[in-house]
């Protein structure tokens, strides 16, 4: 996070220095001071910062197939006139911990068709969520566990 | 090229529109409802401003582009998770033929505390196929 | 000179910012209180004078050339108000100092009031058609406020039907505004009135100009639009009463002379008779509706209903001399009627209530107040040669030059009859013997101090001598309102003055 | 449009002035929102209407080039919308107040302050 | 009784939005925005804020009293118009500064006037909901 | 001239300092205040009698042509005396009389203010001029009649004769404005050159019957008598002062001053005679019908006063002389017999004719002074009365009509001995009755006024010709200035006059002997009491109360929604009534360019408006308002509006917030109005919906030049420095407007604050508090 | 007519027919927060129509306007969540 705050920080600088106030003079401020900053912390302190910007882009590739997946799912069932739903509301136990970690995996979850976020329990440790298409309910938990809080814990952590 | 990509990205964004308004109108109950509105709906957005960004990829607009982008995707999972809690806890009624309700009676209705699953084993459901 | 045309709004302005920020401070308000009346009436007099001697005076604010920007003016009329407005805004100010309670003080009554005479000025020194009714919208929230602030079952009783009645006004005003700019194409007032006659072979106009008269005559009370005000003037402190009965109608009045002078001159067989009809039919409902009640402040208001009527009477004979009646009217309505509510107040507070049945016996515990109320009570009966004396005179004559005997009839009648009313609150409230006390003697033992007692006595007993002043030298008063009326009937100055380019 | 948003506007005069009308006090002040609505999109129209052509002027001009909206009824709105606001918050927080006091949301209640005794 | 989620979610949208309502008012001069629209998102974002977290805690994150903001915001408005007397001009004439300023752009009294407008909208709308909101 | 009739307003003013320091003794000192006054005039007794007239002009408001022009003849004269002597002998005759009046002191500023008003009156030649103190007597005589304030009675006998001569007023003074139009001036010394033709003029006839009421009103004449009875409520002084010898006079004064420009036609003879007749019948019966001193004077006065109009209606010059010298004689014997009342109540405590007798041994000054007022009252030779009663004979027996008229003067004069007997005899004479106090003569400064009076009286009988040419010549050349005086004399020889005196007295004295059987026999037979003019005063009175009521009851009926729908209607009525004139479908065809997706947008608002207006639950009317909002947001984006858009949605956002915060806490929607009042109402809103559309169609079909709008598109950029122009203008083209909008934003943020935190109860010592930190 | 003519009317068309689904969700309700989402959904098919109307219009300048609308939406669904929880919570404080 500070390392990011730094990158926008020195990409101002940039565009404060050239004078130019233009979008892309600043985005590509920002280029210029992605450079430096892997460039520096690779000499100085170790960071993840780098390997992260990898991560997201792969958690994003991975979530937007998951997302048209989905849809089409659902899209299908509201397009056919009968329904094929099996929903209900599950409780999926949390390894998640931080705020952060607990509102990226219930919005992710929220956004992906078929599934809710209702609510989390007032200790942290339990998610509820609604479910369209739900066979069978440990599977259904053991699915949403296995992919996306591991890689909404990989992409944070 | 341009051209065909910002026409089928309008188009697709369009469609996806058009399948939450269908299923805001075909769902048999609320949270159902609001799954599918939800999402399509936000996917449609993204299609709809991606094409805006494509067919004029100046600075300007592509950036207020994926700004809408993100702050639709940023609020709209939310949006949904308020209202469906909301939903829930004022009583709609889940659909008739829902399979399983593991958050029935987990309220502790006095002081709106949500308890964890591991606190009270023996909680209630409403069917389970197991 | 460009400062003179702007003071009367900003003077008002700072010290209600100024109070604003002396939100905890109540005694700092209440000083900037006195200090901002003072020096809005002096801003006024100044004004007034300057255009007396010097003709009309307008200025383009933001130095954009009319009818671009907006323009402020300030003919005869306009200044006489905007004076008006400052000798009530300060009598009411000083009289506040003793007669409002501190709960109201501290949440922002100081800070309303003065955002009141804002409002008021405002609405009368602008020049343009929109801006007026910002203005007025100005002038009603801080009424709005003022109204329900105490929040007591009456109060909010009453301010739910003011609000709604005069929100209907504002959305009607606001429908009328934008038609005319639809066909016209502008907004400056004198602009408009260069540019009206080329649609004026059109049932659209009267159709336009009849939309003001509702929108203006539901502020002004007029028949049969007036129900909002019996309805809660009697409801709030006596203070906010009085500079309601004092300002708020008239601005109304105000209005609806201003456009039907300037802009709506073109179907006058038809317009202005009408406005004749239901003068005489505002005169009668409330005077007969003021005669139907026992309580001190609501026979009073509906006597501002009757006496909207002749007000607006001027405007329907549509002459010289009618004119000048309604503006003569208007200033001695304007005084007189705050006093008569600044007087309720007095009463109320010496015996804690305002009906009749209540009351009694003060004009032998308190001749000084029974005289106080005499004066302007009798003036607004028409009795001479107190102030309403020549008013009425002025109408009188003016209507039978041009030989409406009927109205005049009707216009004598209601005078009679508003000196049976004032003469019962006499009777009841002055000479009758005081009945046995039933109601709270807490709030009766209260002895009024000396600094209450004056700052209770002396503005009444300054609009007092003011009425008498001009009852027996309306010389003066009268020679403005006439010149105040030629200005009216001959807009060329007025539209010369606004369109004349910066100054 | 300007015929089809002509009956608009009188729908929503009409909605609103029926509203007002009724004894609940909250459909009062509804009816009062509706007018707001009505009243703006009047002045709206009596700009006439202009399809896509905001009165903005783009970098590359020095003045504003025809076709474009109206900008005078806009401003004009924009002050109404914002006043309305204000208003409406006002009358919300008033219609609380009475509830709170008189405990009814009949207006028909309220008549003690225009009774004769 | 507040959402995990939704209080979470503010943490990071109070200060995107009011980064956005900054940027409405800044250009709005030039492009849709102004201080209106700013301080009404700025005012949504409070909004949001207390929805979320309860009035005291949104009172406390505002610091200022809402009206000294409404007053502050009055006194700049009225400020800015009463600027140009001071070179004869009539009140509220537009007063420049020769040299334009890094991403506001041009300054003059009208872009205060906008500033105080912001300010103002932005106290009247707390004070309302915060007033509204209390039992 | 001026000082002297102001003196007595600022003498009036100044009373309550004098008194303060004079105390008791007030009233002797004021006393010389119309001394001086009649010292002041005098000096113009000898030019006036010599036939001039004097002209004091005072300009006023010289641009309504009301002018302080005071004019002196000889008929102003003998009111001013009238009004100076018996004022003089009024103040001295108080100070005894109400001595231990806690409110003496204001008694004496009313009497004062009455004395200057009355001078004013009689001597003002402006005709405003003269209504403006017309209309001061009235007032300080409803201040008079209710001196005694606690008593219902005489509250409720002030306001009758404040209305009944209020009325009258207004009359008069429509009268006068009317006659200002037809004559050109308001001077009546003008007018009474121009009187020919004013009596040709098309408003003679409304301008007579104005003037007229005004006189009849004043001056008590049947239908209104009623009143002067009534306004016996007034202390003694009062009634002598004012309801005897001068106030109810100023109408005759009017008749008098009138009769150049209006009298001398048919009309006048045929409105002045009659009323005048009937009056002194009127008052001669009702007289014998009341046992209170005071009633039965009060009751002869209107006669008299009957008498005074009827002889101005016969206009002759006989008639007019006879009329100057009863008014003179009136004035002095009626003055006197009040006064001696007044010294009766004070000294017996009651003024029942049939409780008092025998008063002579204890009171012989005062019976003195009655029996010689009553003598002269009863026409009795040698006293003024008489002579008076002459004349009166003489104009009557000279008239077409000599036998009805004269018969009906005889049957007054009648009535007019008995009454006399019944006040001036009766108390002392015959029986003793038993009084609650020893009754004792009267002190000085009661009986010195009376006395003063009835020897006057005597005195101007024996010798006339002390006042027939100072005093009625000029006043007879002031009505009529043709007219050829004869000279005033006691005695004419035997001729049918003094025959018709003979018969009076005799008649007089056998009804005196026969009263308390007549009146007994003949109350239960007269309706009068129950039917007269003062019965339909008060159910005129209760009528316009009813009247007051029902319409209050309707209009002011404490039903917002029906105050709506007036509003609602009138709206309907006033704008629809014309706009059917213009050609409102003149730009219908322009519907054709509408698209698909504007049409559904329309149809998705007025479907949400209706959802609104029918929804059964608050919080769906919410949303559907809030659809509503967001739709013509809408409207403003595609019609090219962006700024307002934004707004639209942000605010509309907020209020539907702010809505739900409050609705909440508010019970479910219930119905409330029935199925008809629903129709009724839709039928309204639909047809003014109906009136709005309309009236935009018909503004949008006009080709209208939007002026504005160049200007602002050139200069934004180059002079106000800003591309978005709407933005421009709002903050600076139009920043005024701003200015005043976040006002009432402020002002609305005030009020929602201190709405919800000033609760009633707590007003007293509530700490203002913070708008946001917790108070302390 | 050119392709992009025949695209925007087929995509102006599908985002009118999604409004007025979610059009007739509101009317129907049944539950209020049936209408929210409904209105919910009507906002963000209102941003897709905002963005088809730039391109259109070719006057990037409505974009703003979405942006603000995506805000707005968001916060009156959150309010009305918020006071739906507030009144089952007083409910049920009242059936104690
Ligand atoms: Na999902
Ligand atoms: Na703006």
């Amino acid at each position: 996070m500070k390392a990011f705050l730094s990158n926008i920080l020195l990409a101002f600088t940039w565009v404060a220095v050239t004078g130019l106030f233009e979008p892309i003079n600043f985005i590509i401020g920002f280029a210029l001071a992605y450079v430096i900053l892997w460039m520096i912390q690779r000499s100085t302190a170790p960071s993840n910062y780098f390997s992260k910007v990898y991560q997201v882009l792969s958690f994003s590739l991975f979530f937007g197939r998951e997302l048209v997946k989905a849809n089409l799912r659902v899209a299908h069932d509201i397009v056919t006139p009968y329904h094929h739903m099996r929903p209900g509301v599950v409780d999926i136990p949390l390894d998640v911990q931080t705020d952060e970690e607990i509102t990226l995996l219930a919005n992710l979850i929220t956004l992906t068709p078929g599934t809710l976020s209702l609510d989390v329990s007032t200790d942290r440790k339990v998610l509820y969520i609604h479910a369209m298409y739900i066979d069978h309910v440990e599977e259904f938990r053991r699915s949403i566990k296995e992919g996306l809080e591991r890689r909404v814990m990989e992409v944070l952590r | 090229m341009q051209e065909v990509l910002y026409s089928i990205f309008m188009v697709t964004g369009a469609v996806f529109m058009c399948i939450a308004g269908l299923g805001i109108l075909r769902m048999p109950d609320l949270f159902m409802r609001l799954s599918a509105a939800t999402k399509a709906s936000t996917l449609g957005v993204g299609f709809l401003l991606l094409a805006v960004a494509v067919k004029y990829p100046v600075i300007e607009i592509i950036s207020r582009s994926l700004a809408i982008i993100v702050f639709v995707v940023l609020t709209a999972p939310i949006a949904a998770h308020m209202i469906g809690r909301a939903a829930y806890l004022s009583g709609i009624p889940l659909w008739k033929d829902s399979i399983v309700d593991r958050l029935c009676d987990r309220y502790d209705r006095c002081n709106l505390l949500l308890l964890g699953g591991e606190n009270s084993p023996t909680s209630p459901e409403r069917q389970d196929p197991e | 000179m460009k400062l003179l045309l702007l003071f009367p709004i900003l003077v008002p302005f700072l010290t209600a910012i100024a109070s604003l920020l002396a939100w905890e401070h109540r005694h700092a308000q209440r000083f900037l209180n006195v200090a901002g009346a003072s020096a809005l009436l002096a801003a006024a007099v100044c004004l007034f004078s300057s255009v007396w001697e010097n003709g009309i005076h307008a200025i383009q604010l933001g130095n954009w050339p009319a009818p671009f920007g907006i323009t402020l003016v300030a003919d005869l009329f306009s200044a006489s108000m905007v004076v008006l407005a400052g000798l009530v805004g300060l009598a009411v100010s000083v009289y506040s100092l003793a007669g409002m309670d501190p709960g109201r003080e501290n949440f922002g009554y100081y800070p309303l009031l003065h955002v009141l005479l804002m409002g008021v000025c405002g609405a009368f020194l602008t020049g343009d058609i929109f801006n007026l009714y910002v203005w007025f919208e100005v002038m009603l929230i801080a009424s709005f406020v003022l109204l329900g602030l105490g929040g007591e079952r009456a109060q909010l009783e009453g301010t739910i039907k003011y609000v709604t009645l005069n929100l209907i006004s504002s959305a009607l005003f606001l429908a009328a505004i934008g038609i005319l700019y639809g066909v016209a194409g502008t907004l400056n007032m004198a602009d408009l009135a260069m540019h009206c006659d080329i649609i004026i072979k059109s049932g659209l106009m009267t159709a336009i100009a009849m939309l003001f008269l509702v929108a203006f005559g539901i502020k002004a009370a007029i028949f049969p639009l007036f129900f909002w005000l019996p309805a809660s003037y009697h409801t709030p402190p006596a203070p906010v009463s009085a500079i309601f009965a004092g300002l708020l109608t008239k601005v109304g009045v105000y209005a609806l002379i201003r456009v039907f002078t300037l802009l709506f001159v073109h179907h006058v067989q038809y317009t202005h008779s009408l406005i004749v009809i239901l003068a005489g039919l505002t005169m009668i409902t409330g005077v007969l509706g003021a005669a139907a009640q026992m309580q001190f402040r609501r026979i009073l208001s509906f006597h501002i209903i009757s006496q909207i009527g002749y007000m607006i009477l001027g405007l329907g004979l549509f002459t010289p001399l009618a004119l000048a009646g309604s503006i003569f009217y208007i200033a001695h309505h304007i005084i007189v009627k705050t006093n008569l509510f600044l007087v309720s107040g007095v009463v109320h507070r010496l015996r804690g209530s305002y009906e009749l049945k209540a009351l009694g016996g003060l004009y032998i515990s308190h001749p000084f107040l029974a005289f106080l109320f005499l004066v302007p009570a009798l003036s607004l009966a028409g009795i001479p040669p107190l102030s309403g004396f020549w008013g009425k005179f002025i109408l009188a004559k003016a209507g039978l030059q041009i030989k409406e005997y009927f109205i005049v009839t009707v216009a004598l009648f209601v005078g009679l009859l508003t000196l049976f009313s004032m003469i019962k609150i006499w009777s009841e409230v002055f000479w009758k013997e005081s009945p046995p006390a039933d109601h709270d003697p807490g709030e009766i033992s209260r002895p009024i101090s000396r600094g209450s007692l004056f700052a209770f006595l002396s503005p009444i007993a300054f609009l007092a001598s003011l009425t008498l002043l001009i009852g027996l030298a309306p010389e003066p008063v009268i020679s403005f309102a006439s010149r105040a009326a030629e200005q009216l009937l001959n807009p060329e100055e007025y539209i010369r003055t606004v369109l004349g380019g910066p100054i | 449009m300007e015929v089809a948003l002509s009956f608009v506007i009188g729908g929503l005069y009409a909605a609103g002035f029926y509203l007002v009308m009724r004894r609940n006090i909250v459909k009062l002040i509804i009816g009062l929102a509706l007018l707001g609505h009505a009243a703006n999109l009047l002045i709206f129209t009596m700009g006439r209407l202009t399809r896509g052509h905001p009165p903005v002027l783009h970098t590359w001009d020095t003045r504003l080039m025809p076709p474009f909206a109206d900008p005078i009824p806009e401003a004009l709105i924009l002050t109404a919308i914002v006043i309305g606001f204000g208003v409406q918050a006002f009358a919300t927080a008033l219609i609380r107040r009475f509830y709170e006091t008189v405990g009814s949301d009949d207006l028909d209640e309220m008549q003690s302050t225009d009774s004769l005794d | 009784m507040t959402s995990l989620i939704l209080s979470t979610a503010t943490r990071y949208l109070l200060p995107l939005l009011l980064l956005l309502s900054v940027h409405l008012l800044l250009r709005g001069h030039n492009e849709p925005g102004g201080g209106f629209v700013g301080g009404l998102v700025a005012s949504a974002a409070f909004a949001l804020y207390t929805l979320n977290a309860g009035i005291e805690k949104a009172k406390n994150i505002i610091r200022l009293d809402s009206k000294i903001l409404i007053s502050v915001g009055l006194i700049i408005a009225a400020g800015s118009g009463s600027f140009s007397l001071f070179f004869g001009k009539p009140f509220m004439t537009g007063m420049w500064l020769k040299e334009n300023l890094p991403v506001i752009g041009k300054v003059g009294t009208p872009f205060l006037f906008d500033l105080g407008v912001y300010f103002v909208v932005i106290g009247v709308t707390l004070t309302i909901i915060f007033s509204l909101a209390e039992e | 001239m001026l000082l002297a009739v102001l003196s007595g307003f600022i003498l009036a003013l100044a009373e309550p300092g004098l008194f303060r320091m004079t105390g008791r003794k007030t009233g002797w000192l004021l006393s010389v205040f119309p001394v001086t006054l009649m010292l002041y005039f005098a000096q113009f007794t000898t030019s006036i009698a010599s036939g001039e007239k004097l002209a004091f002009e005072y300009p006023w408001v010289s641009n309504l042509g009301v002018h302080l022009n005071f004019y002196l003849d000889g008929l102003s004269l003998l009111f001013v005396f009238l009004i100076c002597g018996i004022g003089t002998l009024v103040f001295f005759y108080s100070g005894a009389y109400l001595t231990h009046h806690p409110e003496l002191s204001r008694f004496y500023s009313f009497l004062l203010l009455f004395m200057a008003s009355m001078l004013g009156l009689v001597l003002a030649d402006n005709g405003i001029a003269l209504f403006i103190f017309w209309e001061l007597t009235s007032i300080s005589s409803y201040l008079l009649i209710g001196f005694d304030h606690k008593r219902e009675e005489a509250r409720s006998a002030a306001l009758q004769a404040l209305l009944v001569t209020g009325t009258g007023g207004l009359a008069l003074l429509a009268g006068l404005l009317l006659l200002g139009e037809a004559g050109g001036s308001l001077e009546i010394s003008t007018l009474a050159s121009l009187g020919d033709s004013i009596r040709l003029h098309p408003l003679y006839t409304p301008i007579l019957l104005l003037v007229l009421a005004g006189a009849f009103t004043k001056s008590a004449q049947v239908p209104f008598h009623f009143w002067l009875p009534n306004a016996m409520e007034a202390p003694t002084p009062v009634s002598t002062y004012l309801h005897a010898a001068t106030m109810v006079k100023a109408g005759i004064y009017l008749l008098a001053r009138f009769t150049p420009i209006l009298g001398g036609t048919e009309l006048w003879m045929h409105l002045v005679l009659p009323v005048g007749g009937f009056t002194m019948l009127t008052g001669a019966y009702l007289a014998l019908m009341h046992t209170d001193l005071k009633r039965i004077l009060a009751y002869t006065t209107v006669s008299a006063l009957g008498i005074l109009t009827l002889l101005l209606g016969l206009g002759s010059t006989a008639a007019i002389q006879a009329a100057l010298v009863l008014l003179l004689a009136h004035a002095l014997y009626k003055g006197a017999l009040f006064l001696v009342a007044g010294i009766l109540d004070h000294e017996t405590g009651t003024r029942e004719a049939e409780r008092l007798g025998g008063l002579l041994q204890s009171m012989p000054i005062t019976a003195l002074a009655a029996g010689l007022a009553a003598l002269s009252s009863a026409g009795f030779p040698p006293f003024l009365g008489f002579v008076g009663k002459e004349l009166m004979y003489q104009a009557t027996l000279s008239t077409s009509q000599a036998y009805l008229l004269t018969g009906a003067a005889v049957l007054a004069s009648a009535s007019f001995v008995t009454a006399a007997g019944i006040v001036g005899f009766k108390p002392f004479f015959g029986k003793r009755t038993p009084f609650l106090r020893e009754p004792h003569e009267a002190p000085f400064a009661l009986w010195v006024g009376p006395l003063l009076l009835a020897v006057l009286g005597a005195l101007f009988g024996l010798k006339p010709d002390l006042i027939s040419e100072r005093l009625i010549a000029p006043a007879l050349s002031a009505i009529d200035a043709q007219a050829i005086f004869t000279e005033v004399v006691l005695w004419h020889g035997f001729d049918p006059k003094l025959l018709l005196s003979v018969g009076v007295f005799l008649a007089g004295i056998t009804l005196y002997f026969g009263w308390s059987g007549i009146r007994r026999t003949l109350i239960p037979l007269d309706s009068s009491a129950r039917w007269g003019p003062n019965q339909w005063y008060y159910a005129s009175l209760k009528v316009l109360e009813g009247i007051c009521r029902i319409q209050t009851r309707f209009l002011q009926s404490g039903h917002l929604h029906l105050y709506l729908l007036i509003v609602i209607m009138s709206t309907i009525v006033l704008v629809g009534s014309r706009l059917p004139e213009q050609d409102v479908l003149a730009g219908f065809w322009r519907w054709m360019d509408l698209r698909p997706y504007e049409a559904m947008l329309a149809g998705s608002i007025l479907m949400a408006a209706l959802m609104v207006v029918r929804s059964k639950s608050r919080l769906t009317a919410v949303v559907a308002l809030g659809v509503v909002g967001y739709g013509v947001a809408l409207v403003f984006l595609l019609f090219s509006a962006p700024d307002l858009a934004m707004t639209q949605f942000s605010i509309e956002t907020l209020s539907v917030v702010l809505l739900v915060l409050v609705i909440f806490r508010l019970p479910r929607f219930k119905a409330y109005s029935t199925k008809m009042e629903r129709t009724r109402d839709a039928a309204a809103a639909l047809v003014s919906g109906g009136l709005f559309t309309a009236l935009i169609l018909a503004a949008t079909a006009i080709e209208r030049e939007a002026r504005l709008v160049p200007y602002f598109a050139e200069n934004a950029l180059e002079l106000a420095r800003g591309r978005n122009v709407v933005n421009v203008i709002l903050v600076d083209f139009r920043g005024f407007d701003t200015l005043g909008e976040i006002t009432v934003l402020s002002v609305a943020a005030v009020g929602v604050y201190a709405l919800l935190k000033l609760k009633a109860g707590k007003t007293g010592e509530e700490k203002s508090g913070k708008f946001l930190r917790k108070p302390p | 007519m050119n392709m992009q003519g025949l695209t925007l009317i087929i995509v102006v068309s599908l985002l009118s027919l999604a409004f007025v689904f979610a059009f007739i969700r509101m009317v129907c309700g049944p539950s209020l927060p049936d209408r929210v989402v409904a209105l919910d959904l009507m906002s963000t098919v209102a941003i897709g129509i905002i963005g088809i109307y730039a391109i259109a219009t070719g006057e990037p300048v409505f974009l703003d306007v979405a942006i603000i609308l995506a805000l707005v939406a968001f916060l009156g669904t959150i309010a009305f969540s918020y006071y739906l929880i507030r009144i089952s919570h007083r409910e049920n404080a009242e059936e104690r």
